[in-house]
């Protein structure tokens, strides 16, 4: 009886328009963010908010898009990758080692038909998503160590293959939807906008899906309730892996060559995106919806740096510590939801 | 028996979590040299207001006085300074240290440069302990000893931090009942010394036992304070959740009858089960319709022997079968396909808080409904057949279960299980911290699973549970099941005897 | 000669960390100052995204011209064609954008990295008499200067039989892998006669190695000759560096952008690809080399 | 009376060696691998087990082994750092901001006597230690972000101070302790071992140390005994950012050079060097005897592999694969030592 009239109570409160702000104030506040970082930029300089630009932007953050597709499934079950910049970058040299090259590009490798060429890429990106899921749930390494060990073995790896040379050529395929576009829309824009939604259907409306956020929610419980917790998180695990190996081939097509340590900057890019979309590093909280938000905040704020006259070793002090104000905010906004909750 | 002044003094102090009230205007004395039981339904808000004395929760409304004095603790700090120790629901140790770190927690000796004293702490500890009639080596690390002595020794470091004012908290729950004798005649020192204790248990005969005062919490509010020796068992449990619960009131002193053997078929059957030094060569019979039950004291062994029957733990040896084919369970997934449902001990490590009901109740048996996309609307009645069944208020379901109240989140806990449908139910420890009231709801839901034919196994250190129950009786001591009951008669105490 | 009315022009360099580029940002603003352009700057933060980024902003502006030193071949293609394509001059500074074939740029101001290795190393093979133990120490093996600069190593030394190489691990431009590398190499071999490095800040890490372990008579060559280490070979410190003229490749980007602006087509009046190579810098001509500097000239 | 015979029994099984062992094995297990590599790169180099190599490894491991002291704090506490080499790379520019440089330095900075600038310098890294403390305690940011923010922050200052050039001079006394020696040592070996030792015995005989390791083993516990828990981990977080500023300054003076992005490699190596000694990422276990053999391990890898004639390109590959190694062998210690204890 208690219950049910506190419950009431409850409900009625939760009515109010203001609670249920705040009940959203983690989607909302990242969202408002963007708002914000849009209309400074877009009074500060004029060729900011022109379609050209907005084009620029979308191209800007596809990649990093991909990549965060996965790593949102990885920090929803309150794990980490930290190889997916290492792995992006293998598995972008991969494909470009087994495709025909100029004949000035002087490396040993071994030509093979586009369609293998992609099928090898996404075996290798596989293979290493495997590995750092038998790591982690088999031998028992924390993620953060064992996809730190793995983000060097795929930095050997590229080494290994171009041996310190740049691979121009990779598979028609490939070329296309990297830098190719289709009545005016980047390819790259269009595969990363079917993938974030890919993503995101998977994790709203299948079981597998649930399982994460499930996982991630509560792991012992999850464990309890006889879910086989080794397995989803293996496979967010490789998810992550062949999302970033995507995002390798795509942005070697992209920039137009395949070379050591191109990846290198995707790797905090990435997280600050999910991170700061407000999913929460803890797990259970979150998804795609967040990750994109969180990917436009970056994207327009390091575009929107281009743009204003601003001393060029300045920047990054200023991305910094906008970084850290947006994280601010994030941080607030959740507590505001736990008191909102109560 | 004769009080000295009031040392604390709570005057109409109100405390809420985020707009739901936990405590509603208490008034609550403390007096000097004696023993203060604490009872009352779970969250009914005494943890709450021990917190608040041990400076835990900092701001509530009203007012606390030391010995006359207003005074407003900020942090457990404050309130240790001022001779306030408190022994936490949850065991709080730090694992990894030294038992003799864990009895000084924080106030490690230390010479005039401040520099720890090892030695001396190590030999101090080894007489404290001593004292209390334990004898463990102080340089041993903690987390290696059983539950049981961890609980003494937390208990032990407030007992010895010098407090004047000791608040226990539910602190019998992992002890043995010889742990239990020895706390309370310490308890009893204590009170001769002059020093005020508090002591909260859903245990009433102990609390009737130890205490002078008793007070009874329900709801937020202090619904009386009475003499020990003034007031009944039915009394107390009347004021905790209202007449006609009389049944409740039963401690088990009587002889029970226990079953014979049923001659409905095997469901699972372990021979010689061994896991390292947990427990070894077990072997038991559980059939279908049924409720085994599975006493022994805290560390017996029994909490991994269930762990390991829903493959949570791989035994080094024996043999497990389903319906009389042999199984390997490599994990809780295949034990769960293999038709057997567990329930953990703790609310905190079955249920997820931040999500609605439906989706806590569709977690293991979501398979069963959807391939491979969810179907929200199957979900939902699925969750409804159980909120019917075991009567979950409020019978909504969509409401987070962090928000449900305790009995009815461990409801919902095993109603998880039940859209599965299990063959086998394993119950850990369905009581532990229960008051009462949903004691008595556990029992009432258990039969009507056993009606329905299910297989159940419970295991608990609470003789009670054991005994309302359960049709036949193991008993396991370090690690080897000592004894067995069926048909026969059986009381409490023999029970007790035989662990 | 100078433009009448204010030009806009855009610049983009690898990465203003490095000294060399941070010199380059200078002299284009001094020449800029002088030719009556304004120049607006697009770091590429020595990270080939970053860079990319960077370039695909610019594109999406209007400038009279640009100027860009690519720190990843090929990774700028596509928005640099853009800017082509829109009938931008584009300015291709020390590193090539892509293979020249591919793409038209104005004009390719560069050093040929193949000469200045070489050219310190045969001062440094001739300062030990043509016989000796050395080392080179790369810079990153991806790096196309770093690749020039160690063919031009080798195609000396192959012609001295008496010389010996006795490494040439790569330390990735990184000081602090320098010093690691140098503190090995100073342990296992007893005797190095001279050493050349593929940048100076290299040498000087490695030059403070030796100072430690007491092994001062190695000769140091180095390159860039950036005011650090001509003032470190005025004092004896490196033997020689070779002058990478960063000014001259930096305020020749802005006189070629105003003549381009002026309707200088490329082959007719301007080459397609300009060798700057500047010289080896030794005690004698060290002073004057600092002097060139300090007002934009190399 | 359980009690004693358990405990009796306890002590009995304990007296065997192989139990003894075992539940030793988080420390010797890194120890174990230590000597396997030292073993190994004896027998492939005859240079490398040479008195004047063992100067050289403790030389390189000092830098790492002064940023690894404040760092095993914090990862006692179960939290972590990411801005250990940003912050580093920072007090190393300002050191050298402050004091004279040769003209040919072409930096507007602002020269003070040496004194000054020491002062300055450790001021600019205790600075950015507490903001890294309120960040965590205040705010309530997970560290991880948190000092992911930070390492911007602090690599922002680095260029800010720089502007692209490079500083060489940096006081006196700095320039001692970096890059001179007393009696055939270096004083960067000897600094590093005094700051080893000191937080070995801060750890182990204070009281601050011993609240480090309750707030990591058990942080509610050690709330519930009256620490302040959040005191405790800013501190952690400020005496990780001055260990890291001594590492910069006497960095700078090692390398002759103050720069960007010069202790880049530092942040992995420190972690790796923590991890991989045996220290528990989830706290409350390990110490600075831990993280020496890890620094050993690293440095001895590090320098051996510069010992061997092995391909450059394949080096990157082989150091993540011993990485890794490492990693699966102190995970399996763990899990035999965890079984011992049973
Ligand atoms: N942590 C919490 N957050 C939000 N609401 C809560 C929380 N804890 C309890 N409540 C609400 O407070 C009310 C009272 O809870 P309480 O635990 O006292 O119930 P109860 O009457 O003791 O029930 P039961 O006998 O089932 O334990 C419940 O309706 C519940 O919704
Ligand atoms: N930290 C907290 N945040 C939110 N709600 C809380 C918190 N602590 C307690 N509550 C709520 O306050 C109420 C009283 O809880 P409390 O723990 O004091 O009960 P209790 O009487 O000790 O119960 P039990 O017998 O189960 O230990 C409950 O509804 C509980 O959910
Ligand atoms: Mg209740
Ligand atoms: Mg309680």
């Amino acid at each position: 009886m208690t219950a049910s009239v506190t419950d009431e109570k409850r409900r009625a409160r939760r009515a109010g328009v203001g609670a249920l702000l705040r009940g959203q104030m983690r989607n909302i506040a990242p969202f408002l963010t963007l708002i914000c970082l849009i209309a400074f930029f877009s009074f500060a300089s004029p060729s900011f908010p022109t379609l050209d630009n907005v084009g620029n932007i979308l191209t800007q953050v596809s990649v990093t898009g991909i990549i965060a597709v996965g790593l949102t499934f990885v920090i929803l079950c309150a794990e980490i990758d930290l190889s997916i910049a290492s792995v992006a970058n293998a598995t972008g040299i991969v494909v470009a080692y087994f495709t025909a090259q100029e004949s000035y590009v002087n490396i040993a490798n071994l030509p093979l038909p586009g369609a293998a060429a992609i099928a090898l890429a996404f075996l290798a990106c596989t293979l290493l998503g495997l590995l750092n899921a038998f790591g982690i749930t088999f031998i028992g390494i924390p993620s953060f160590i064992m996809t730190l060990a793995m983000m060097q073995i795929a930095a050997g790896i590229s080494a290994l293959l171009v041996r310190g040379q740049i691979a121009y050529k990779v598979p028609d395929l490939v070329a296309t939807l990297g830098a190719g576009s289709i009545g005016g829309i980047p390819w790259i824009v269009i595969v990363a906008a079917v993938l974030l939604l890919a993503g995101h259907l998977v994790l709203t409306y299948t079981r597998f899906g649930r399982y994460v956020y499930i996982v991630g929610g509560n792991r012992e419980a999850a464990e309890y309730s006889g879910l086989n917790v080794k397995l989803i998180i293996g496979t967010v695990m490789v998810i992550s892996a062949v999302s970033s190996g995507i995002a390798g081939m795509l942005g070697v097509a992209h920039f137009g060559s395949a070379q050591q340590n191109e990846f290198d900057t995707y790797l905090l890019d990435a997280i600050a995106a999910v991170v700061v979309g407000g999913t929460s590093l803890f797990g259970g909280r979150g998804g795609i919806g967040n990750t994109i938000v969180g990917l436009f905040v970056l994207g327009v704020l390091n575009n929107g740096l281009d743009h204003v006259k601003i001393d060029s070793f300045l920047k990054i002090l200023i991305r910094g510590l906008i970084l850290l104000a947006a994280l601010v905010i994030n941080v607030y906004a959740q507590r505001l939801r736990e008191t909102a909750e109560e | 028996m004769e009080t000295g002044a009031p040392v604390i003094e709570l005057v109409g102090v109100s405390k809420s979590f985020g707009g739901v009230a936990a405590l509603r205007d208490i008034d609550f004395v403390l007096q000097a040299g004696e023993i203060h039981g604490l009872v009352g339904e779970n969250g009914a808000g005494k943890s709450t207001l021990m917190k608040i004395i041990a400076g835990v929760h900092g701001d509530y409304v009203g007012e606390l006085r030391l010995d006359g004095r207003e005074t407003r603790f900020r942090s457990a700090g404050d309130a240790l300074a001022a001779g306030v120790g408190m022994v936490h629901q949850e065991l709080s140790i730090a694992p990894d240290l030294s038992v003799g770190e864990n009895v000084f927690l924080g106030t490690q000796p230390v010479n005039k440069a401040g520099i720890v004293q090892w030695r001396r702490m190590v030999e101090d500890a080894r007489r404290l302990l001593a004292g209390l009639g334990l004898e463990i080596d102080p340089r041993a690390r903690i987390g290696d000893l059983p539950i049981g002595l961890q609980q003494m020794v937390e208990i032990a470091r407030v007992l010895f931090s010098g407090a004047r004012i000791i608040i226990l908290d539910e602190p019998t729950s992992a002890l043995s009942p010889p742990e239990v004798e020895r706390l309370f005649s310490l308890l009893r020192r204590l009170r001769e010394d002059g020093r005020s204790i508090v002591f909260i248990s859903h245990f009433l005969d102990d609390i009737l036992r130890v205490a002078d005062t008793v007070t009874v919490f329900r709801n937020g509010r202090r619904i009386a304070t009475t003499p020990a020796s003034e007031t009944r068992k039915a009394a107390l449990i009347e004021r905790m959740i209202g007449a006609g619960h009389e049944e409740l009131g039963e401690s088990y002193r009587a002889d029970i009858r226990l079953a014979s053997a049923s001659a409905a078929p095997v469901v699972l059957q372990a021979s010689n089960l061994s896991l390292g030094r947990a427990y070894r060569d077990v072997s038991l019979e559980l059939r279908e319709g049924e409720v085994l039950g599975l006493y022994g004291f805290m560390g017996c062994g029994q909490i991994e022997l269930v762990r390991t029957l829903f493959g949570k733990l791989k035994p080094d040896g024996g043999v497990l079968r389903i319906a009389g084919t042999e199984v390997r369970l490599a994990s809780t997934s295949a034990a769960r396909r293999a038709g057997i449902a567990f329930v953990p001990e703790s609310r905190r490590s079955m249920l997820f808080h931040a999500e609605p009901l439906y989706k806590n109740t569709s977690v293991s048996a979501l398979e069963r409904i959807s391939r491979l996309f969810l179907k929200p609307a199957r979900e939902r009645e699925m969750a409804h057949a159980q909120i019917d069944k075991l009567q979950i208020r409020p019978p909504r379901a969509e409401a987070l279960v962090g928000s449900l109240s305790g009995g009815n989140q461990q409801k919902v806990g095993l109603a998880k299980w039940l859209s599965f449908p299990p063959k086998v139910l394993i119950l850990s420890e369905p009581t532990r911290g229960m008051d009462v009231g949903a004691k008595e709801d556990v029992v009432r839901i258990v039969r009507g699973l056993r009606a329905e034919g299910l297989a159940i196994l419970v295991a608990s250190t609470e003789p009670e549970t054991v005994l309302s129950l359960a049709d036949r009786i193991m008993v396991m001591k370090k690690g080897a099941v000592v004894r067995e009951f069926e048909n026969e008669v059986i009381s409490k105490d023999r029970l007790l005897e035989a662990a | 000669g100078r433009s009448d009315k204010p030009l806009k022009a855009a610049f983009s360099n690898a990465g203003l960390q490095a000294t060399w580029c941070a010199q380059g940002k200078q002299a284009a603003e001094y020449w800029g100052k002088l030719f009556n352009v304004d120049v607006t700057w697009f770091d590429g933060e020595l990270d080939a995204v970053k860079q990319r980024a960077a370039i695909d902003n610019m594109a999406s502006q209007k400038w009279d011209f640009v100027a860009i030193q690519a720190f990843g071949i090929g990774t700028l293609t596509a928005p640099v064609q853009k800017m082509i394509d829109a009938g931008i001059p584009v300015i291709d500074m020390d590193t090539l954008i892509a293979p020249l074939d591919q793409i038209k740029v104005h004009s390719f101001l560069a050093p040929d990295n193949e000469f200045m290795g070489a050219s310190v190393t045969q001062a440094l093979v001739g300062a030990i008499g043509g016989k000796g133990k050395m080392i080179m120490t790369q810079g990153a093996l991806g790096h196309t200067g770093a690749q020039g600069r160690a063919k031009g190593f080798e195609a000396v030394v192959k012609q001295y039989p008496n010389i010996e190489v006795l490494d040439t691990q790569p330390a990735d431009w990184s000081v602090s892998k320098t010093a690691q590398l140098w503190e090995t190499y100073l342990t296992k071999y007893p005797q190095i006669d001279a050493a050349f490095f593929h940048n100076d800040d290299m040498a000087l890490a490695a030059y403070n190695v030796m100072k430690a372990h007491n092994r001062t008579s190695i000769l140091i060559g180095g390159v860039d000759a950036m005011p650090p280490a001509i003032q470190a070979v005025a004092e004896g410190r490196m033997y020689a560096t070779v002058r990478n003229p960063s000014c001259r490749i930096h305020g020749g980007a802005i006189v070629a952008g105003v003549a381009a602006v002026n309707g200088e087509k490329t082959d007719q009046g301007i080459p397609k690809n300009i060798v700057t190579d500047g010289p080896v810098v030794t005690k004698a001509n060290a002073a004057g080399m600092q002097w060139m500097e300090d007002h934009f000239l190399i």
